[in-house]
């Protein structure tokens, strides 16, 4: 009596007990209407992502020649190197890094431009659509304002501290320095998207659990814990699962900030991964890189639904 | 105990129409004090208002004697059962039933044995480990109760706590409440459709209609001297019956309806009035010959209510209703003799609506005195 | 489209439609027109060159087009170096390629060795193209074994530019300007101002870019890796972690140690800006961004050639840019008409504007003899020290530049060792590294293209 | 709602507001200075003059890359809503054999970095005939493992009652699909509307790939075009453009934040 | 028109515990059949299987002539008032109601037409353009009644309709749908709370308790022939008093009441029974001296409803109720004379609970005669 409905409200059940009202539909027929509604996303997935993917991990066995393609069969040599390589190490220790500021870092932050942009108050729509602008920055716009923002000398932000009497930065010139300048572009530029996003969850939070826990006495974070919180667990596990994937993946700031430098401290595995496939026309080593980081992702993901989903409060 | 007083209010949600105007009472501390009126007339906007959901949009609230309406929810120290109940879904029952003895940082085992007694008078204990959409609608409902029970706020508004329940649990739920009500002393305001509810739970009830406030009294006062034929035919189960008269001649004459003669000295200013007539006291004529002022009516249609019996019959052009007790072997197409003692009519003006005279209360003391009654 | 050009670019897009029919779906193609353009013979032309030399460079398209009405040269814009190099490997070879490339410097090797490509020198053979007219030390950078793979086009050289207003104020003659790394040093640790921890204005600065530190090393006459800077055969290592690289990291080593070398990163725009805004005295540049500089910047800009080691005699520099390519998966016709379009590429009218409207050299000295150029100069003398130090150079296998495929990686890993030198590692540590993942990446390239 | 609350908040989202809108700010302000001033470190122009934008409109047919922009981005916009709701429609409401196994494998697609897959991509397109094309340009991004994920989890929070009275009405499950799970998903279709046109509007790599000449290009080839490497650029002209290139998008955010304004499935059932 | 038939049906939400075993019945085409029983007793569920949103774990569901239980809930041809109204928040009122009609491509012209009608019917033409959650609770509630009624679907399943409406909307929503559904011959299942409803509106009734059938009759066979305990004191209000008895030397008793004599020749086999006594038949005795069977009770408490009274006292260590017309100037604490008629009493077997004798039912023929009444 127990077990049974604690699973099912877990949301992310595995063939546990059947949820009520849909065993109704016979199920043959349900697969097949399933499969209909998936296919348009099947048919354009394998094309553009299973295919190219099959084939870096097929390449990431290879050296690859100046067309790049597959000419030397080396079987783990690549992963083998990369696994040795000081460089690779370092991009993914700068990576996990990376992820471990921007992600938390840029989610609270959004939680907190959604809490306060919730309100109702006059002229919230200019705050609200203020907040989601830097959505409509592209990469390279914001990156180029960020380099400015950043510049040694000339930058703003070191102007504002030589203005305060505080010493100057080197915000992209230190190791040290410049994976916090990336992640502050970074988080800059994700805001605005992450922002939307919890907005819209709060949004369909309904109103009226906030009026009984305001005639009840909740106080403002009491009701931001124990209701807005858990009721908007399905929005933040998803801003969380992107937000970690997304960071994972970060690559145009880099380029264009830091190009991975210096001394290798901003050197993301995707940048290196761009850089070993485009620049440096290493396919098969790009590929094992490619492949290692997909793994990572894909293990940081699993991890996040298996513990993350058991969180949510699904309806 | 804490006194509420509305001074006033109004409300408006779009701006041109009011959906409140002019409401004034004064609820005492320790008062029950039921809202009654139809649907849509405004009564959960006035509990809203009061739990300060709602922005006034003119007039006071003062709750103990602090001025409220500019308070938030959260100071104003009262609890609610909303009409939708608004449980949380992500809690179980017994959390959601704790929540605001959690939040009022009530130490633990307080709060576990205050949850599971109300759980318990509620008979809700064998549900605590569910979440809100486990729940059949009656259950749903009287966690939200449980909710605002179990806080003893000084003030507490509940809207139609117990339209979910059925008559046995209803009937057991509303004495739980009275009792708690005087226990802990609590000021409540209540909403209810149910008559039964509103005679016998409330000290004071209020009528409302369209946002105005029709008639403020206790229970008896409302049914034997409404104030205008709208409170006249809201209370009581079926309605008051109600036509347009004329008086003439020391006789209420109403179409459909043989002449009711006014017994001596009854004289009336007005001539046009409306008369109502409840109708239990549409009687039956037992010997039609002997007794005097028969008339005889069609019936249009028979309710047997088990321990009663509602005729319909047409008089006047409107339906009314006769309401005898046992269970009547009429069909429709009988037609019967009744009359009306003009005693039992009540008359208003029929240009101001007001109130000229009450029907007489079916009180038994004429009948049987209280001596008689007590042994 | 600029004003004086509009027409030619609407033509050019519509030819660009009736040509490519297969994919063409935009079908507004006057048919008029239409039918002329199918007489003329379509050369696409991949470029990476943006803002003010991408409009120069559409200039000179257009006046071509009209001077030969048979030909129509469509410019065609594909990103960065790299990005157009990347576009190009996709498609060389196919149909999609197109029929002139630009590539910079140091993807020749890459070039040469695709299979995508023809060499110049065939056209230059059956032309009997002189291209002695040629400024030497240019196509000297392109020519490997004696053949001219592809044509030079846009070219720059490093150059030393400082501040002369700041020179005056430290008590530093302005009008010569230090050569060797003493009197560089010196003249750094004079120009260094402080103000407190601040510093307020460094001496010496470098773009953490591989190229400055390459022309630093072949001005010593040596080499970037061996078989003579690949100039005599596949080059297996590099060599640029021997005597003269590892000055040039004590060079700077030293001045970052003693505070007058400011660190200003790898974005040229960057640097620039801190030494027009004063935060640095003297920096290496482009001899192509010289002209800015000066517009730019609001004191006496000098000019001069970079530095050397104080017992080193210097060769001078070596090429930096890029050079157009032939492919070879076009017809023969559009080859020719390719190979009209690099010829007038060529001739000093063109060099001329092309000078003087970008400040890459002219491949062509006699441009230099142009009244346009010669009233540049005017206005602008520093930029006859650009010149002077391309045609001062001792043309050697140093300064003909090295020549390797896996440039670009090689150049990324310098850049690091650069990083690290200025965050404290030791001088020959961080070029050994350098030089041993340079290594690794020549061998792996050359396993994978047996 | 009580003066210090309010006054509270409009002092928070005021600082916010400065703090994340100063860059955009700065780089309005950017757009307006001569070369010098950019790289002379001043943070005001000395004049309002639209110079810079005259030269951003000269040196580029900026109109019709903001076309094409506009063509692709709405049509990625459009393609990746349809594709991922009938995606995030199946995995919420049609029970089926598996269903978790294939969402996870949707999402993993999310895990394979793009600059992995852009050169067999460049390759298939080439083959598809679909360089230089729309096609090219927009439909590889129509399937979107993010955009299901998105619209799943908010499908997944409307209330099984809608399903149910839509059923017992005798709805289809398409048209329950499109006319009760649509609506009542707006704002989640609204926000990933917003996200697929930004996204598809600010890409620069792909479109550079996949297209060769202005025919079909995009702004962002266009503000790349305005940079250069060893010539100076002219910054108050590439920010002039990133400016021109961003006033559709805040257009865009601002019209999608009116509808997003409007919260919805508040007081659905009782 | 069609029928319904249950047959055996079981339901379990966490495969252990039974929320219904076991329901059988066959509500005829064009009946109006009513489900009542305590909150969670599975009314709810019922319906919900009924119409396909709940999967049966055990029996066979027949709509028409058409084995159901397979069906998809959209196939199945009927239409449903949902207990917490399900109304679709994007929509307004208007397109709500016409929401089905939509899909059934009922053309345009009349989609309008009996969208306005039944918005009309039901009160609710000035709210047409609203959004749901701009009604209040009982507006609500009707859009959801509105919605099912426009359909006309043969077979209509209303889960409490009327719950959150006043006495007397509620008595105009009766006759309504009544009237409705004898019209379109509609058949009906309807849940409800109301006693009212449940006796005035069902052809039949079906009482259930904690999933399990307890009778399925008439209103009035339900009412006067309980079938146990449990139906005696859940039909009716107040309830039944239901007390253990003991029968001995022809004299029914019961604690704290006088001994009750038993009629010549109402010999009973059982000794040990329960005996239940409406609270109606619990009679004010007028002249205790001369009227045999008195018994003395105390009042606990005296709800005055208006038209009438009811009376709490102590029997058998029970509440017990009685209840009398007319407003009774009685007070807790009161000593009163009642007594008790042999003929009103149901028996009921203390180990089976099954019903021995019915109480005489309250008709009134025993005093009246048909004939009597018709003029
Ligand atoms: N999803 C569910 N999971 C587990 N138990 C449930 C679920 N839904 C209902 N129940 C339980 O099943 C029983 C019957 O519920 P149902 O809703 O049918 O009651 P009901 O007769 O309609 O009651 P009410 O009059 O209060 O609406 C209840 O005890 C309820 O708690
Ligand atoms: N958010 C709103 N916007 C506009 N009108 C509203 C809103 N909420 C309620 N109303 C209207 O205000 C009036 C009063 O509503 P209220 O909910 O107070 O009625 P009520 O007396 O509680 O009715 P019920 O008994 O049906 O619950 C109704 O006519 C309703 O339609
Ligand atoms: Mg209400
Ligand atoms: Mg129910």
């Amino acid at each position: 009596m127990n077990s049974a409905p604690l699973t099912k409200e877990s949301g992310y059940e595995v063939g546990d007990l059947p949820e009520h009202s849909e065993k109704a539909f016979p199920l043959r027929k349900d697969f097949w209407q399933a499969m209909l509604y998936l296919l348009p996303s099947f048919v354009l997935f394998s094309v553009f992502v299973f295919y190219p993917m099959f084939r870096t991990i097929y390449l990431s066995f290879f050296l690859t020649d100046y067309d790049g393609m597959p000419s030397v069969f080396v079987g783990l040599e690549n992963y083998a190197y990369i696994f040795t390589s000081d460089e690779f190490l370092k991009s993914l220790r700068a990576t996990i890094l990376f992820v471990l500021i921007t992600v938390p870092a840029g989610v609270i932050l959004a939680l907190f431009l959604a809490l306060i942009a919730n309100e109702k108050l006059k002229g919230i729509g200019f705050f609200r659509t203020i907040f989601s602008s830097n959505m409509g920055m592209s990469v390279a716009a914001s990156s180029v304002i960020w380099l400015f923002l950043f510049h040694p000398s000339l930058g703003a932000l070191n102007q504002m501290l030589s203005t305060l009497g505080l010493s100057q930065v080197e915000w992209l010139l230190d190791p040290t320095w410049a994976i916090i300048s990336v992640s502050v572009t970074t988080i800059w530029m994700n805001t605005g998207f992450a922002f939307l996003i919890i907005l819209g969850g709060l949004q369909n939070i309904d109103e009226h659990l906030y009026e009984n826990a305001g005639i009840q006495g909740a106080g403002y974070w009491y009701q931001l814990r124990r209701i807005t919180l858990p009721m908007l667990s399905p929005t933040m596990f998803f801003i969380v699962t992107v937000s970690l994937i997304n960071a994972f993946q970060t690559f145009g700031q880099v380029d264009i900030l830091t190009q991975g430098g210096p001394a290798e401290s901003t050197n993301l595995i995707v940048y290196s991964i761009y850089r070993e496939a485009f620049v440096n026309y290493q396919f098969g080593t790009a590929s094992a890189q490619a492949v290692i980081l997909f793994g990572c992702i894909l293990i940081v993901t699993i991890l996040q639904f298996k513990f993350g989903e058991k969180k949510v409060h699904y309806q | 105990m804490k006194q509420v007083k509305l001074d006033g209010l109004y409300k408006t949600y779009d701006g041109t129409t009011p959906v409140l105007s002019n409401v004034n009472a004064t609820i005492e501390a320790g008062e029950f004090f039921v809202l009654v009126g139809p649907s849509g007339c405004g009564k959960s906007t006035l509990l809203r208002m009061i739990a300060g959901l709602e922005e006034t949009n003119g007039g006071a609230i003062t709750i103990g004697n602090k001025r409220a309406d500019q308070l938030m929810p959260s100071e104003r120290d009262l609890s609610m059962v909303f009409q939708n109940y608004a449980l949380y879904p992500h809690l179980t029952v017994f959390d959601n039933i704790v929540f605001g003895l959690h939040v009022k940082k009530v130490p633990k085992e307080e709060r576990k044995r205050r949850g599971r007694e109300t759980a318990e008078m509620l008979g809700l204990t064998d549900y605590l480990k569910r979440k809100p959409r486990q729940l059949s609608g009656g259950q749903r409902q009287r966690v939200a109760l449980a909710r605002a029970i179990v806080d003893e706020s000084p003030v507490c508004l509940m809207d139609e706590p117990l339209s979910n329940l059925d008559a046995k649990l209803r009937a057991h739920m509303r004495a739980e409440i009275k009792q708690i009500q005087r226990r802990l002393g609590l000021t409540i305001i209540y909403v209810t459709h149910d008559q039964v509810e509103a005679m016998t739970m409330g000290d004071r009830i209020m009528v409302l209609n369209k946002g105005v406030t029709q008639q403020i009294g206790t229970p008896l006062e409302i049914y034997n001297q409404p104030a205008n034929p709208f409170v006249a035919t809201f209370i009581g189960s079926p309605p008051m019956n109600i036509a347009e008269g004329e008086i003439k001649d020391h006789k209420l004459f109403i179409e459909g309806l043989g002449p009711i003669p006014l017994p001596n000295g009854g004289a009336i200013d007005q001539t046009h009035v409306y008369a109502g007539i409840r109708p239990e006291a549409v009687r039956f004529v037992h010997d039609p010959v002997r007794e005097k002022g028969p008339g005889l009516i069609e019936v249009k249609n028979v309710e047997v209510l088990g321990n009663e019996t509602v005729l319909m019959f047409t008089a006047a052009g409107r339906d009314w209703y006769a309401r005898w007790s046992g269970q009547w072997p009429v069909k429709p197409g009988d037609r019967i003799p009744v009359m009306i003692d003009y005693a039992d009519v009540a008359l208003f003006d029929k240009a101001s609506e007001k109130s000229i005279k009450h029907g007489q209360s079916p009180d038994v003391a004429a009948e049987i005195s209280r001596e008689e009654v007590l042994l | 489209a600029c004003n004086n050009d509009t027409g030619a670019a609407a033509d050019n897009e519509e030819e660009d439609t009736a040509s490519t029919e297969e994919q063409s779906n935009t079908g507004n193609a006057e048919t008029g027109e239409a039918v002329a353009d199918d007489e003329a013979t379509e050369v696409t032309f991949w470029h990476a060159m943006g803002g003010g030399p991408q409009k120069a460079l559409e200039e000179i398209v257009a006046d071509f087009n009209e001077k030969n009405p048979e030909i129509n040269v469509v410019p065609q814009f594909q990103g960065t170096y790299d990005e157009a190099l990347t576009k190009f490997r996709s498609v060389g070879g196919s149909k999609d390629a197109p029929a002139i490339v630009q590539t910079y410097e140091i993807g020749t090797r890459y070039m040469i060795e695709s299979g995508f490509i023809e060499p110049v020198q065939t056209f230059i053979d059956n032309d009997d193209y002189d291209t002695s007219q040629l400024e030497e030390n240019i196509t000297n950078y392109y020519a490997v074994d004696g053949d001219m793979y592809s044509m030079p086009f846009n070219s720059s050289t490093p150059v030393l530019i400082y501040n002369k207003d700041a020179f005056e104020e430290a008590g530093l003659d302005a009008e010569s300007a230090p050569r060797t790394y003493s009197e560089i040093k010196n003249a750094a640790e004079k120009l260094t101002k402080k103000d407190g921890g601040n510093v307020e204005q460094y001496g010496f600065s470098m773009l953490n870019n591989g190229w400055f530190f390459e022309q630093l090393v072949y001005t010593q006459g040596a080499y970037y890796v061996n078989e003579e800077n690949g100039r005599s055969g596949d080059p297996a290592k590099a060599v640029f972690n021997e005597e003269a690289g590892k000055n040039v990291f004590t060079f700077l080593d030293e001045m970052n140690q003693a505070g007058s070398f400011g660190n200003f990163g790898s974005n040229w725009d960057d640097i620039r800006a801190a030494f027009q805004s004063g935060k640095t005295a003297m920096y290496m540049d482009s001899s192509a961004g010289v002209r800015d500089i000066i517009d730019n910047s609001d004191f006496e800009v000098g000019v001069a050639y970079i530095p050397h080691p104080d017992d080193v005699e210097p060769e001078g520099v070596a090429i930096g840019g890029a050079s157009i390519w032939m492919t070879n998966s076009i017809d023969t016709e559009q080859q020719q008409a390719a190979w009209e379009f690099m010829k007038y590429l060529t001739t000093p009218e063109v060099q001329a504007e092309w000078h003087v409207e970008t400040g890459y050299f002219a491949i062509n000295p006699d441009a230099y003899e142009e009244a346009l150029v010669q009233e540049e100069y005017e206005k602008y003398p520093q930029l006859q020290v650009t010149v002077n130090q391309l045609e001062d150079t001792t043309s050697t296998k140093a300064t003909q530049g090295a020549l390797i495929s896996v440039f670009p990686e090689s150049r990324q890993h310098v850049v690091t060792a650069l990083e690290k030198l200025y965050q404290g590692t030791a001088p020959k540590d961080a070029l050994d590294e350098a030089v041993e993942q340079t290594d690794r990446a020549i061998e792996i390239a050359n396993r994978s293209n047996q | 709602m009580r003066m210090r609350k309010r006054i509270t908040l409009y002092i928070l989202l005021i600082l916010s507001s400065i703090i994340l809108f100063f860059p955009t700010v700065y780089a309005l302000m950017v757009s307006f200075m001569n070369g010098r001033e950019v790289l002379s470190g001043a943070v005001l122009p000395s004049s309002f003059s639209l110079d810079n934008y005259k030269k951003a409109f000269e040196s580029l047919p900026l109109l019709s890359y903001l076309w094409n922009s506009l063509v692709i981005s709405a049509a990625v916009m459009a393609g990746q809503l349809i594709v991922s709701s009938l995606a995030a429609f199946a995995f919420v409401f049609i029970k089926f054999k598996g269903r978790n196994a294939l969402f996870f494998l949707f999402i993993s697609t999310m895990m394979v970095p793009w600059e992995a897959t852009m050169i067999p991509n460049f390759v298939t397109i080439q083959e598809l005939g679909w360089i230089n094309s729309y096609f090219g340009l927009t439909v590889p991004f129509f399937a979107l493992a993010f955009g299901t994920f998105l619209l799943r989890q908010h499908f997944k929070t409307i209330p099984k009652e809608l399903e149910e009275a839509s059923q017992v009405a005798g709805l289809s499950r398409f048209q329950f699909f499109y006319k009760v799970v649509l609506p009542v998903s707006k704002t989640s279709l609204v926000t990933l509307g917003i996200y697929g046109f930004l996204t598809t509007w600010n890409m620069y790599l792909w479109p550079l790939l996949v297209t060769n000449d202005e025919t079909v290009r995009t702004v962002q080839i266009a503000l790349k075009q305005m940079q250069t490497k060893e010539v100076s650029t002219d910054w108050g002209v590439v920010m002039a453009g990133v400016i021109i290139v961003v006033i559709p998008t805040l257009l865009l955010l601002f019209a999608g934040q009116k509808q997003l304004q409007k919260g919805l499935t508040q007081g659905a059932l009782k």
